[in-house]
């Protein structure tokens, strides 16, 4: 396995490259070489298998970073390609030739995170959601509590107690914070 | 196709003959397994009320409300879960987690109703079918959800520490408090049980996430002493904790004392946003008797409302008996005075080696100061009032302490006999196992009280640790007479004593007097409680003021006395221990804020 | 048939099938549904007696709960000998067992079966997730409550419910149907158009008919 | 190999002037033409797996094109996680596949575990094999039933449906859940075997093998199972990678990749279990790779019952749950389901919550890409039963 990553190495741009386990390695490499890597991969060093393709919500940094989950069948080797793409116009080349099963995550992606992966089949189409209106649900800034709230009907009449202000209201109801300081939230 | 194919499948036709599978009647003939996951129960007889089952539930299954006939008590918020059978996925995690072990479920499963609305309950408090059921799912003693073993505190071996008063608890480093932070259910049942009601949960929520200086901020909300307090506090909090039902109750003094021992004295004033106090001074002054936890807390309040305060104290030191009541290895005198040295750095004044009554009266100060706060403490010891308790080498462990503190030499005997069951025995007893060891190179000190080893007063590890310095403690008897030899204690007499307190709870001890011992000494410590000195009070005042029936000053809810300018709290009202004087003089310092801004 | 009728009937055939094309206009009813009378006390009584007997179930395995619909119908619990049988189309149904969540996408098919099975209609709800959201309370694409888009008659918790207590709620709307207390149907014409505005409120792209039969 | 060459459809060959073919091998379809109809196969159909659709173009009985509709069961599991505790999290994952459910709990525990680098000790990690495989055999019961019940033999699904429950009784007494058995917390597993279990679970095996004979005869020697499955849903070996076929549907098509054997987790490695595989790639292929399987399954039950330890701790040395920080990091675990690969891919940023989680449901392309593509040129009496051989789990696809 060393010797694979020296090899990527040499071959792209390495970003970054992590082991979790003795079978599972993630390497990060630059947007513009995945289609290439992976490629390579699929065809020469046995990463035969595409497992999935995901993506992560980094909203901090304004990235999305993708997935892309191989295994080898021969050395039992899971290898996790990530790329980190720009969140607020998101687009990434679709890998649907040369896996036939790719356009069905990248139609996932598309729906759930609004990636775009142009000239991928069906990408535009509805996936598991149907006349959804708001912005992509998986984004971290998409709030799904209080869409539920808004839309559906929650059943009345629960209310709870915190049982810290509920002793402070039945035991020492007087006895309020110090007059001058502060804490930082307040 | 062959014809095997054709003909296998004609083998099966001998089931027929065979006995179903189907169950006559489902309902009845099939309870729900001994470990099934039914519906929930509820033991009201160990339910706190802490709420950490709605803390867990991933489906905010679980409100806490109000149950007739649960009060509102210490330990015990009074609330009892209601579980939303709308919500409920029946994981059990609930139960899991129940510090009590009150939350269980039976093996029932069967609920149909008809209007939705009906699948809200409260277990326990609402009549349900399974609610006596036997059978169900309960928390398997192998797993923990919830960390019920505390984080062990490091401390000075016995051989180390049994000579010097080198302090003995090593403190938590910060892998370890957060360790010990992480266990918090941040339920809040303690604030209720501390006098001082500090935030308790939210200081521990911020050594988790180590948050410092916003740590020690909220330590100052309500205690100008958490050095102190993180040392030698009664920690009452810790019997309210609701780990405490099943394991180890959360080490919230040493966690208070680990954010403090992080915080250099010079970042305080910067952290608390007091360094440009002395702007706003007001023009009105309030004197306080005494430079004890409650004078200072008073004083500390009142100071950061602008008031100018001057604390009189009759004694050489800062601390009152903080530093002359509780022996070094316990609370270092430097880190007293780091607290005090902070409270003083607000401008509060200390005039040493004042007694109110003697040096100054307290009617000066009334002429001269707009309020004035007492918090004098009990200084003076209590005697057996036994035969032979007036011989000179019978002592008040008061007395010893302050001496030992004071620096002054003490005629140490070889053999020791200490009277009584408290925190302030224990701390005789070793103070002068120390002593004895740097003397003689031996401990020779036997301790005995009334009280039996299960009912002693002192706190648990305090009897461990004095034993484990050589100390003997031998708990459950009466002292009866103090042996005097031609003017010398010759040995104390013991009557085995059956029970302290009578059916109404009051002190009325009661001995059986075949069963004696004698315990040789040649000095004898008698640490069975203190009494007030009030002779600061002048004549004049003391008819002014009222007094309750037991002789303390009486005083209402915001400590002040019936002579409206006269503030009184700290351990000659409410007590003793420190945490009640600083909650004292925190109410007080608002209600002379109140007093004279009414004016 | 005079003119106002014909302009009545144009109104409502608007209102029914609004954004269907023209071609497929024909292929629902233009009805407006109605609330239907009991004959006669004691007939109904006999016909309620003679329905409880015979409850057909609608074989639509909506959410986790038809897992357990599976033990129900086969060999070990046998509902077959309660009376209950699957059937694979609404027509031919006469209960509807919505198995716990129900996501938009399939309430909306939920609500098409329920309109489409033939009346007297009843139906059971499973779980939690009908009652009150249940452990996809904050999801958004599951309803909360299942009584805001059709009429329910009768509950079981759990989560999901044994095969027994699904027994046992079939129990109940027996019951609850031999004393006449089954008037779901007749609820869900009076209150029609409150149930298509709460329907049509989460069913944001309303492509199908109003009236579905 | 053509889905046509081998299959009962000799002799019908379909009349591909009627729709000129495209270069990638679609058809092109014209349904004004009104030579083609198009259909609906669920989500209201008895003949579909779960609660998905089929949209189906056909022309007389054969299928031209077909489009699968998820989204039926979808809660988004996912979301919910993102704003939920790590110990919170691991209730609601079994509900992402409704008859394995232990796989997800294992999956979502064993990735927190090895995130925050946590060992669970041997017994535990035995108790979890026993579970797993259990699961196993309940999941493959039911498959069986619904195979042939697929196919018009209702009278399997009666036996194997009812044996399943027994199999369920032995969860309930282990877990104290029926279906939702939520055993496998984070650090190990909630409760130790309760006293008489191993015995039990012996005597069910044997019944349960007694049972495995009945539908050997009736089900996989029968000449019309056979006639209706030989052929039918060819997978060929290419296919495996391209579509990304996992579990005995890739197996069947000689493809030996079993995460039991090829990345041991659990005790795994320490029992006698070994590759079972098949080379045709067609519906019966599958089921007979399943058949097997199931008998493997309950050879692999008795190996564990023997080789559980009495003694041992159940859960690792935890911390308090309730504020449970993984450090930050990602990992991909995966375990064996009857379906295949399933996996947990989870993200960590260091707070009490995580920051992704995916679940990789084993169907996720059988359901989708492979039944698009086998169901092209199949008779619509047949799609149920192919939909079923690839063993198909709508939840685990949109979770």
């Amino acid at each position: 396995m060393e010797q694979l990553i020296r090899k990527i190495k040499g071959m792209v741009h390495l970003k970054a490259y992590r082991k979790q386990r003795d079978d599972l390695y993630f390497i990060t490499v630059e947007k513009a070489q995945l289609e290439m890597i992976l490629s390579h991969l699929k065809k020469n060093e046995g990463f035969t298998h595409l497992a999935f393709l995901q993506a992560v919500d980094f909203i901090e940094d304004s990235r999305f970073q993708l997935t892309y989950m191989l295994y080898n069948y021969e050395t039992g080797v899971n290898l996790g390609v990530l790329v980190l793409i720009d969140r607020d116009k998101p687009e990434m080349n679709s890998i649907h030739k040369l896996w036939a099963h790719g356009w069905q995550y990248q139609r996932e992606l598309h729906e759930l995170y609004g990636i775009d992966f142009p000239g991928s089949p069906r990408v535009h189409e509805s996936f598991v959601l149907e006349g959804w209106e708001e912005m992509p649900p998986m984004r971290r800034d998409f709030d799904t509590l209080e869409y539920s709230e808004r839309t559906f009907f929650q059943r009345p009449g629960r209310s709870t107690n915190d049982p810290k202000e509920y002793m402070k209201e039945k035991m020492y109801k007087n006895y309020a914070a110090s007059p001058r300081i502060r804490r930082d939230d307040e | 196709m062959k014809l095997k194919d054709v003909l296998s499948p004609l083998r099966v036709w001998e089931r027929a003959a065979k006995k179903p599978m189907t169950i006559k009647d489902p309902i009845n003939d099939r309870p729900g397994a001994t470990n099934y996951r039914g519906f929930h129960k509820n033991d009201f007889s160990k339910c706190i009320g802490c709420g950490t089952c709605e803390e867990i539930c991933q489906n905010a299954a679980i409100d806490l409300v109000p149950v007739e006939g649960q009060e509102t008590v210490e330990g015990d918020s009074g609330l009892r879960p209601m579980i939303d059978y709308g919500r409920c996925c029946w994981c059990a995690l609930c139960v899991d987690v129940c510090p009590t072990g009150a939350l269980t479920m039976s093996n029932d499963y069967t609920w149909i109703a008809d209007n939705p609305e009906d699948y809200r309950f409260v277990p326990g408090a609402d009549k349900t079918k399974w609610q006596e059921s036997e059978k169900g799912y309960t928390r398997s003693p192998d797993i923990q959800i919830i960390d019920y073993d505390r984080v062990d505190m490091q401390e000075l071996e016995p051989e180390e520490r049994d000579k010097s008063f080198i302090e003995i608890v090593k403190g938590y480093n910060k892998e370890q408090a957060i360790k010990e932070a992480e266990r918090c259910l941040e339920c809040g049942l303690c604030i209720a049980t501390c006098p001082a009601h500090m935030d308790i949960p939210g200081y521990i929520a911020a050594i988790r996430d180590d948050d410092i200086d916003n740590a020690l901020r909220i330590l100052y909300e309500t205690n100008p002493m958490p050095e102190i307090c993180g040392r030698i506090c009664t920690h009452k909090c810790e019997t309210a904790c609701a780990l405490h039902n099943n394991g180890d109750p959360l080490a919230i003094r040493w966690l208070k004392r680990y954010i403090v021992d992080q915080v250099p004295a010079d970042k305080y004033s910067e952290i608390l946003g007091t360094d440009h106090l002395e702007d706003e001074v007001l023009n009105r002054k309030v004197a306080i008797i005494g430079a004890g936890p409650a004078g200072l807390s008073a004083a500390y309040y009142l100071a950061i409302m602008g008031y100018k305060t001057k604390v009189y104290e009759a004694l050489p030191g800062p601390g009152g008996m903080a530093r002359y009541g509780i022996p070094e290895y316990r609370l270092p005198y430097d880190q007293i005075d780091k607290d005090i040295n902070y409270i003083r750095s607000l401008g509060v004044e200390i005039q040493f080696n004042t007694r109110v009554g003697t040096d100054i009266t307290l009617e000066e100060l009334h002429s001269s100061y707009d309020a004035v706060f007492a918090g004098t403490g009990l200084h003076l010891g209590r005697s057996t009032r036994v035969p032979g308790a007036d011989n000179k080498r019978v002592y008040f462990a008061t007395d010893l302490l302050r001496e030992v503190t004071l620096g002054n030499e003490i005629d140490v005997a070889k053999n020791i006999v200490v009277i009584g069951g408290g925190n302030v025995a224990m701390d005789i007893t070793r103070t002068l196992a120390r002593l004895q060891n740097q003397k003689y190179g031996k401990v020779q000190i036997l301790t005995t009280c009334l009280e039996t080893e299960d009912i002693m007063p002192a706190d648990v590890e305090e009897i461990v640790e004095a034993r484990e310095e050589k100390a003997v403690i031998d708990p459950g008897w009466g002292p009866k007479e103090i042996e005097i030899r031609d003017g010398k204690v010759y040995g104390l007499h013991v009557v085995k004593c059956l029970s302290v307190f009578d059916e109404n709870g009051r002190f009325s001890p009661k001995f059986d007097e075949d069963q004696k011992k004698f315990f040789k000494a040649d000095m004898v410590v008698e640490s069975i409680g203190q009494g007030m000195d009030l002779s600061y009070l002048s004549e004049g005042i003391k008819s002014d003021l009222k007094f309750s029936p037991r002789g303390r000053i009486e005083v209402d809810d915001s400590f002040q006395s019936s002579l409206q300018w006269l503030f009184v709290g700290g351990d000659i009202i409410q007590g003793p221990d420190v945490i009640h004087g600083i909650a004292n003089g925190y109410i007080a310092a608002k209600g002379i804020d109140t007093y004279l801004n009414a004016e | 048939m005079n003119k106002k009728h014909i302009d009545d009937i144009e109104k409502q055939m608007k209102l029914a099938n609004e954004g269907l094309p023209e071609c497929e206009r024909c292929l629902f009813s233009d009805d407006r549904p109605s609330s239907v009378e009991a004959f006669n006390k004691y007939y109904e009584g006999f016909l309620n007696w003679a329905r409880s007997r015979s409850l057909w179930m609608l074989a639509f395995g909506t959410g986790c709960g038809a897992t357990e619909l599976r033990p129900l119908m086969t060999s070990r619990f046998d509902m077959a000998r309660f009376g209950i049988f699957p059937r694979p189309t609404p027509r031919q149904a006469s209960v509807f067992v919505v198995g716990g969540y129900a996501s938009i996408k399939t309430i909306k098919r939920i609500i098409r079966s329920y309109e489409q099975m033939q009346g007297p209609k009843y139906v059971i709800a499973l779980g939690s997730c009908t009652i009150n959201g249940g452990m996809y309370y904050d999801s958004y694409n599951t309803i909360n409550r299942l009584d805001y888009y059709i009429p329910v008659d009768v509950y079981i918790a759990g989560c999901m419910p044994r095969p027994e207590a699904l027994i046992a709620g079939f129990n109940r709307l027996k019951e609850k149907i031999r004393a006449g207390e089954c008037e779901g149907m007749n609820e869900y014409t009076e209150k029609f158009d409150w149930y298509k505005e709460n329907q049509k409120q989460i069913i944001k792209d309303w492509n199908m008919p109003d009236y579905n039969w | 190999m053509s889905n046509l060459s081998k299959s009962k459809y000799r002799g019908f060959e379909a009349d591909r002037s009627k729709y000129p073919v495209e270069e990638e091998g679609k058809p092109v379809i014209d349904l004004e033409s009104h030579k083609f109809t198009k259909i609906w196969q669920g989500p209201q159909h008895p003949g579909v797996t779960g609660n998905m659709a089929v949209e189906l173009i056909i022309n007389g009985d054969e299928i031209v094109d077909a489009k699968a509709h998820m989204g039926y069961l979808h809660r988004s599991f996912e979301k919910l996680m993102e704003r939920r505790r790590y110990i919170q999290c691991f209730p609601i994952v079994c509900r992402i596949c409704v008859p394995e459910p232990d796989t997800n709990e294992y999956c979502v525990s064993a990735a927190m575990e090895d995130l925050a680098g946590i060992t669970v000790p041997e017994k535990a990690m035995w108790l979890r094999t026993l579970n797993l495989e259990m699961s196993r055999v309940g999941s493959f019961l039911m498959w069986i039933g619904g195979q042939a019940g697929s196919l018009g033999m209702g009278a399997i699904s009666q036996w194997t449906v009812g044996m399943r429950d027994y199999w369920l009784d032995l969860f309930e007494e282990m877990t104290g859940g029926r279906v939702y058995h939520m055993y496998m917390i984070p650090g190990g597993v909630r409760k130790n075997l309760p006293d008489g279990f191993k015995d039990r679970a012996r005597r069910l095996i044997v019944k349960t093998r007694r049972l495995m004979q009945d539908i050997d005869n009736t089900f996989l020697s029968n000449a019309i199972i056979k006639s209706r499955l030989q052929g039918l849903g060819v997978i060929s070996p290419e296919m495996v990678d391209e579509y990304g076929i996992v579990g005995p549907n890739a197996r069947a098509s000689g493809r030996e990749y079993d995460i039991r054997m090829n990345n041991p987790y659990v005790c795994y490695d320490n029992l006698d279990i070994k590759m079972i595989t098949a080379t045709e790639g067609d519906a019966y292929a599958r089921a007979q790779v399943r058949y097997r399987e199931l008998n493997q399954s309950l050879d692999l039950v008795a190996q564990i019952l023997d080789r559980i330890p009495e003694e041992g701790a159940i859960q690792a040395e935890m911390p308090n749950l309730l504020h449970w920080k993984i450090p930050q990091g990602q990992t991909y675990v995966k375990a064996e389901s009857t379906r295949g690969e399933h996996g947990f891919y989870m993200v960590s940023d260091g707070s009490e919550k995580p920051r992704r989680v995916f679940a990789r449901g084993a169907s996720y392309t059988h359901a989708i890409s492979v039944l698009e593509k086998l169901a092209v040129n199949v008779s619509v009496s047949d799609l149920a039963g192919l939909m079923v051989s690839l063993h198909t789990c709508p939840p685990e696809i949109e979770r």
